[in-house]
């Protein structure tokens, strides 16, 4: 080997054991808690009771559980958005969120000017494919080489822009998703569950099964196809891709154009959960602790990260939420990242971050 | 270079220009009634805030069209659009307070608490119509700020006093309270704790956070597990419509679940289709296009174009909160010229006129609003009025008045709006306020 | 030809290292100060200091706190907003308990406060670094907010849950509260401003800003030259929540008057790091140009449709300004990526050669 | 760590490394090695490619810990030495890939190297007045030496970033003098430098090890500057130690001529 220089794991390993510290601390706290402290005591409130209350109504448990799922599908497809962006070039694209509510809007725009569902649909993935392109014409290329921060400050000054011309074409009041018109299903399969019952909307159902086949496609794509193989070189090497026969200019309409269309996939399901509004981009901030959880470079990462996320945050909100005034659900995502990256700096599947000198 | 070289060019333009642009500076001689309002078209709240705006706008420029203004004062009309952000509400404040406004409706709690200490050195007067803060009621401890028709806690007592008439009374019952989790959700939590001991009943409080406005999946599984008799909802903009279908997923009943009326717009239902039938929520004005003064509104305003509102809005429940906010300023007005003898009004006779504000039934007739609201009283002591309100509920097309008017507990509220009020000029030494006779 | 170096002959290294070496630009910063001070609060009117020049200083002041934690130390943060809600907070409590105590001494106090909270989220920076410490730095953005809106001692129990302003006066004059006159609040601020702003240009001038800049630039080779960077990251952060801290007490007591917790929202962190970015990242005179230009260009975005004669609706107004603001952010970066106080900077150097082109 | 430390006379070993082993992971960096630095001497360090030098250094300043083996500094024990301490207690270095402060003047740069030498706290800092002041002045009149020295007035006030490769080398070296080390550590200071450049940089080696009496361990590809230069010369291959001892007694080694003729082994 060369004189590179990895850092030895000096860290990590007696991270590991201090991990192992705490967990064993506080299972040992929170085993002499229960005894020493009865009922309503604080610790029997944090320790104990909510792990009663899980076997008290496991209907409950697992109901929170699917919608933690169904909420961290939801969060991997914006997080997938952030990560083949900047998998390929490099750039924290900030405007995935507008991307978003821009689709969506589009979608129901079209539908309103009274296109049928199905063209619409396809005019909207058209327009995300523009939006690409412009994207890369306009702000991408005059900024190539510049410093990461630079990019991501420009993809909030797009987000800026996308808000301003969103509101200005589509009237900034919220809009009901065309779901039965495009083909989602509504309503919801319930079942008996140990006492109680679960219900499974039809919707969420789609949402999950859809954002499956979105990642398989992506997978095919990227594995199977020339393109997509060039997309995985560019990531390591851009001479490489160059060498394939595609320039970095067309693969950045390309990722741009995949996490358009993830995007309008992403606004398609959240909307028809709730409407088409511009507080839609706020929702998208939730992909930030999913990405750096799963790795800012790592499409499993984004997807494991999204569900570690929606599902400790419901978790979270709904078992231990109450006893602190309740709303945690804002902040609980990031101290979780925060935890995961404590151990692991670049992320659970991100790259390795090498000191080099 | 060159393109540096340009930047810099207008920059320099830019400069140029800045330093001949001018705040707006007072008028001299002023021949119209100057009414700015701060509007939130746009951000996340765009939702329940345009057809309100839209409503407010055009039954003022309906004024201007059939009637030339008040009294024969036209009535200058602007809006500064404030997106429901404090700091660019008091810009916008900032912007208008040198020209004479004659009121300040500030539409966002946010900015109404930013400018209540202002109101009375500025002597411009704030009507918070069904919003902002509560304490403001009590006239003797806040001279310049008005919320009528009634204040948050009047409103939250005229729900309770609904739910304690319907079947076995309140009771021994658990009433959750989602709300969103800002200044103006919180605001009735103070006077639901107080009645909840008072009247046995057990409140259970689902905040949202703003970031979770639409992502209720845990709150309402919360209120599957806490299993309340009763939801009450104090939700704002993209809220309202993630609420209502979440209740409808976890199979709560629709007609145990109430909103504020603030949580009442058509927007807000409609995004959950059939789930939505059967929703609640408080009102205190009528919905609908039926009033003749609204049928002048798109003769005079929609058809020839001067709305900005889509013609199907128009007799939305939030449009007619609008009108009901355009009246109240419209009545107070002609109410100020009347009381002080002033056409061209400012400020300081309006604040006259809405001391003396009494828009009765006969008048609500004589201006084509029969039945649209009750008769609303401002007095000098009680600046909100503590007025009665109804519950409507959602169809699945319209909003159909399924109680009485309510009146509110205001032998419960009141003392409790004055101890408010105390508390609040407790630190302000200098406060100014009045006597009432 | 005026701004001319040539004959200033530095006879020690005191005068070498001074703020402003060149002469003509310590007699500019004077002519500078001597407007501001004196011009300004006598020409302007209420509307210029209110939504002009006091919110502008404000946020200079926040974004030359990020600054020196970004374009200084390298480290990015996302938190400025809640740690400006810190200091309005600290600032708040401390007025209320000690009402009698000069209120200019709780708002420098606050800082401090803002100081130990960013201390504590400043911790993760020893181990994460680039984007993920960007978005780690949110956890506190959201902790804080949602803990401003849950701790109800924060704000005395009130049942609006808003923090309010009490008059408060010095020398019997009113400074904060609807008494105060938008004079007397501007010359505090400004004051307040051009202190901390010689502070930070000693900061950034000697030892401790060598140190942040090193670490910036090359954190393995700062270690190995006897940087210890947890202590100086700590540092930075630390310093720099004391700037937010105090700016954010400033905001509410000096301008806003009022606040809730969404005035300190992630908005006005994401405003912040635009301020600095914009300006010039590692400049604090870029600060201000900064501040002022993103806070100043919607204000005259949206009176320029009077000004032309066009009739256009509030919202319109709105939409067109958030498209003109974000094209322009990106224009700028386009043009010039290392900020306004770069072409500042190329201004004066072509300054400096004119009428000789080289 | 252990504060009191002997002075080293020179002649003796200041650096003693016993045994030492690090490796990442599977791979092992350096195995088993064993040498010393004598007070006062021009150490050279050579081999292949690959060979572990630099990971060598890396270990003698602290960046690194080795798995197995014995540091011992100034007669003390001194294993898990973070790199700042070593710094405090004399060791100084260059990098083989220019590690400068890219934003900061060759003025900053080299006054970074006196950060350990400053006490004064943060109040004097916020107001630059008094001491803060005081020891600027004072550090700064030492830097000028070390400018002078290297002759490097011109490029002062000059953002290193900017500077040509020959230029940041001598830079870097300016920072590493201006700690006043005791052991200087470059990492191939003449990478990269065409025959006048190499000679100057010679120079300055030669002149700070006169001068100053400061010991030298350097890492270079350059026999002919090798030879010329070091007392003593240890070589590497593979991590491991294939020769150690004078130039002249290098050159002949039977081991060394193979390793960098590629002879299989």
């Amino acid at each position: 080997m060369s004189d590179t220089t990895l850092k030895p794991s000096r860290a990590s390993m007696s991270a590991g054991k201090r991990n192992w510290l705490v967990t064993a601390a506080l299972f040992a706290a929170a085993v002499v808690g229960s005894l020493v402290v009865g009922e309503g005591s604080l610790v029997y409130e944090i320790f104990v009771s909510p792990f009663l209350f899980v076997v008290e109504a496991p209907d409950l448990f697992v109901q929170v559980i699917w919608e933690g799922l169904v909420a961290g599908t939801l969060y991997a497809l914006l997080g997938l958005g952030f990560v083949l962006i900047f998998k390929a070039s490099g750039v924290f694209n900030f405007a995935q969120g507008i991307m978003v509510v821009f689709g969506a809007l589009s979608l129901v725009g079209f539908y309103a000017a009274g296109i049928p569902a199905i063209l619409s649909l396809l005019l909207s993935i058209a327009m995300m494919y523009v939006l690409a392109w412009t994207v890369e014409r306009v702000v991408l290329r005059p900024l190539v080489n510049q410093d990461p921060l630079i990019l991501f400050m420009a993809t909030i000054g797009l987000t800026y822009f996308l808000i301003g011309f969103g509101e200005f074409i589509f009237g900034g009041e919220p809009k009901t998703m065309i779901t039965e018109e495009i083909g989602l299903p509504s309503g919801s399969y319930s079942f008996d569950f140990m006492g109680g019952f679960v219900s499974l909307q039809k919707l969420d159902i789609a949402a999950a099964v859809i954002a499956a086949i979105l990642v398989g496609c992506l997978a095919v794509f990227f594995n199977k196809t020339k393109v997509g193989r060039a997309l995985r070189a560019v990531a390591d090497d851009h001479q490489a891709a160059l060498s394939v026969g595609i320039t970095l200019r067309q693969i950045w309409v390309i990722v741009w154009f995949a996490a358009g269309i993830v995007a309008l996939t992403t606004g398609i399901m959240w909307g028809a959960r709730s409407d088409v509004s511009f507080a839609l981009q706020i929702v998208a901030l939730k992909a930030l602790p999913v990405i750096i959880l799963g790795g800012l470079t790592s499409i499993p990462g984004a997807i494991i990260g999204g569900l570690i996320i929606g599902i400790s945050e419901k978790l979270a909100e709904f078992y231990w939420g109450p006893l602190v005034g309740g709303s945690i659900e804002s902040w609980v995502p990031y101290f979780i990242a925060l935890g995961f990256l404590w151990f692991r700096p670049q992320g659970l599947f991100g790259e390795k971050i090498i000191d080099r000198i | 270079m060159r393109t540096r070289k340009l930047l810099m060019g207008l920059a320099g333009v830019a400069m140029l220009a800045g330093s001949n642009f001018v705040a707006p500076t007072p008028a001299g001689a002023q021949e119209s009634i100057f009414i700015p309002m701060l509007t939130y078209r746009t951000g996340p709240f765009a939702g329940s805030g345009t057809p309100i705006m839209d409503g407010m706008h055009d039954y003022l420029t309906m004024l201007n069209e059939r009637d030339g203004g008040i009294g024969g004062v036209m009535l200058e009309i602007e809006e500064c659009e404030t997106a429901y952000n404090a700091q660019k509400g008091v810009e916008c404040y900032e912007g208008v307070k040198d020209r004479n406004p004659v009121v300040i409706n500030p539409y966002s709690t946010g900015i109404t608490l930013q400018l209540i200490p202002k109101a009375p050195v500025d002597q411009i007067p704030i009507l918070s119509m069904g919003y902002g803060l509560s304490a403001t009621a009590v006239g003797e401890a806040f001279p310049w700020t008005f919320n009528a028709p009634a204040t948050y806690w009047s409103q939250m007592s005229a729900i309770i006093k609904y739910i304690d008439s319907q079947g076995e009374g309140i009771s021994g019952q658990t009433v959750g309270f989602i709300y969103l989790d800002v200044g103006y959700g919180r605001e009735p939590i103070p006077l639901l704790d107080q009645l909840g001991t008072d009247m046995g009943f057990e409140v259970v409080k689902i905040p949202v956070g703003v970031s979770d406005m639409q992502n209720q999946s845990s709150h309402w599984l919360q209120v599957r597990r806490e299993q309340p008799d009763w939801m009450i909802m104090w939700g704002w903009g993209a809220m309202n419509p993630t609420a209502i279908k979440e209740a409808a997923k976890v199979n709560f009943p629709m007609d145990r679940f109430i909103g504020v009326w603030w949580s009442g717009g058509n927007v807000d239902v409609r995004p959950a289709g059939d789930g939505a039938i059967g929703y609640l929520s408080v009102n205190f004005h009528g919905t609908g296009t039926d009033f003749p003064a609204i049928q002048d509104i798109i003769k005079y305003v929609v058809e020839p174009g001067l709305s900005l509102s889509d013609p199907d809005v128009v007799g939305d429940n939030f449009y007619n909160r609008g009108v009901s906010n355009a009246v109240a300023v419209a009545e107070a007005i002609r109410t100020a010229q009347q009381v002080t003898g002033v056409s061209v009004v400012t400020g300081v006779e309006m604040r006259e006129g809405l001391e003396n504000f009494n828009l009765t039934a006969e008048r609500l007739a004589e201006i084509g609003l029969e039945g649209f609201m009750n008769p609303m009283q401002i007095t000098c002591e009680d600046h909100a009025g503590a007025h009665p309100v109804y519950i409507q509920q959602w169809d699945g097309s319209a909003w159909n008045r399924v109680s009485d008017w309510i009146e509110p507990m205001s032998d419960r509220v009141r003392p409790m709006l004055i101890a408010a009020a105390e508390e609040y000029l407790s630190d302000k030494p200098e406060w100014q306020t009045q006597e009432c006779n | 030809m005026f701004y001319r170096e040539t004959g200033q002959f530095k006879t020690s290294y005191r005068t070498d290292q001074a703020v402003f070496p060149i002469k003509q630009d310590a007699i500019g910063i004077w002519v500078l100060l001597a407007i501001l001070f004196i011009v300004v609060p006598l020409t302007f009117n209420d509307f210029w200091l209110n939504s002009i020049m006091i919110p502008t200083l404000i946020f200079s002041l926040a974004a030359i706190g990020l600054n020196l934690l970004l374009g200084y130390a390298g480290q990015i943060s996302l938190g400025t907003g809640g740690f400006m809600g810190v200091g309005a907070y600290s600032c708040y409590k401390l007025t209320t308990i000690f009402p009698d105590v000069n209120i200019l001494i709780p708002i420098l106090l606050s800082g401090f406060v803002a100081a130990a909270v960013g201390v504590l989220f400043g911790i993760p920076s020893l181990r994460i670094k680039g984007f993920y410490l960007a978005i780690a730095t949110l956890a506190s953005q959201f902790f804080l907010v949602w803990a401003f809106g849950r701790i109800e001692w924060l704000y005395n129990y009130n049942p609006s849950g808003a923090i309010e302003v009490p008059t408060r006066r010095i020398f019997d004059i009113a400074v904060t509260g609807p008494h105060a006159t938008s004079m007397t609040r501007y010359l505090i601020i400004l004051s307040i401003v051009v202190v901390l702003t010689w502070v930070a240009s000693n900061l950034v001038r000697g030892r401790i800003g060598r140190a942040w800049m090193a670490i910036r630039d090359m954190d393995i080779a700062a270690e190995l030259i006897g940087i210890k960077l947890l202590q100086t990251k700590l540092t930075a952060f630390a310093i720099s929540s004391y700037y937010a801290g105090v700016a954010g007490a400033l905001m509410v007591f000096m301008w806003l008057g009022a606040a809730e917790v969404e005035s300190f929202d992630i908005n006005h962190s994401f405003l912040i790091l635009f301020m600095v970015v914009i300006g010039g990242s590692g400049s604090l005179i870029g600060s201000f140009m900064g501040a002022a230009f993103i806070w100043v260009l919607p204000i005259f975005l949206r009176s320029a449709p009077d000004y032309i004669g066009l009739e256009i609706g509030a919202a319109t107004v709105e939409h067109i300004n958030f498209m003109v603001v974000g094209a322009l952010i990106i224009f700028f970066l386009i043009v010039e990526p290392n900020g306004i106080a770069r072409l500042w900077q190329i201004g004066k150097e072509k300054l400096r050669r004119w009428p000789f082109p080289y | 760590m252990n504060t009191a430390i002997a002075e080293i006379q020179p002649g003796k070993p200041i650096l003693a490394m016993d045994h030492i082993s690090l490796s990442f992971g599977g791979v092992k960096a350096i195995r088993d090695v064993s040498f010393d630095i004598r007070k006062g001497e021009i150490r050279a360090i050579i081999g292949p490619n690959g060979a572990g030098k630099t990971s060598l250094l890396n270990v003698i300043n602290g960046f690194y810990h080795p798995q197995e083996g014995i540091i011992n500094y100034k007669g003390a024990k001194r294993n898990d030495m973070k790199p700042y301490v070593a710094a405090s207690q004399g060791i100084a270095r260059t990098f083989q890939n220019v590690a400068l402060f890219a934003g900061m003047s060759t003025l900053d740069n080299i006054m970074s190297g006196r950060m350990l030498k400053m006490k004064v706290a943060l109040p004097w800092h916020i107001i630059r007045f008094g001491p803060a002041e005081r020891e600027e002045i004072e550090h700064r009149e030492f830097v000028e030496q070390i400018i002078d020295f290297l002759e490097i007035q011109a490029i002062r006030r000059t953002p290193v970033g900017r500077l040509p490769y020959g230029l940041q080398k001598r830079v870097e070296l300016g920072r590493a003098l201006a700690m006043e080390p005791e052991l200087l550590l470059l990492d191939e200071p003449m990478a990269g430098m065409n025959l006048e450049e190499k000679e100057d940089m010679s120079r300055f080696v030669l002149d700070v090890n006169d001068q100053f009496g400061t010991t030298i361990a350097l890492i270079e590809h350059d026999m002919g500057v090798v030879m010329d230069i070091s007392d003593r010369v240890i070589v590497l291959d593979y991590g491991q130690k294939i020769a150690d001892g004078t130039p002249d007694e290098v050159k002949n080694n039977q081991n060394v001529i193979d390793a960098y003729l590629g002879v299989a082994h």
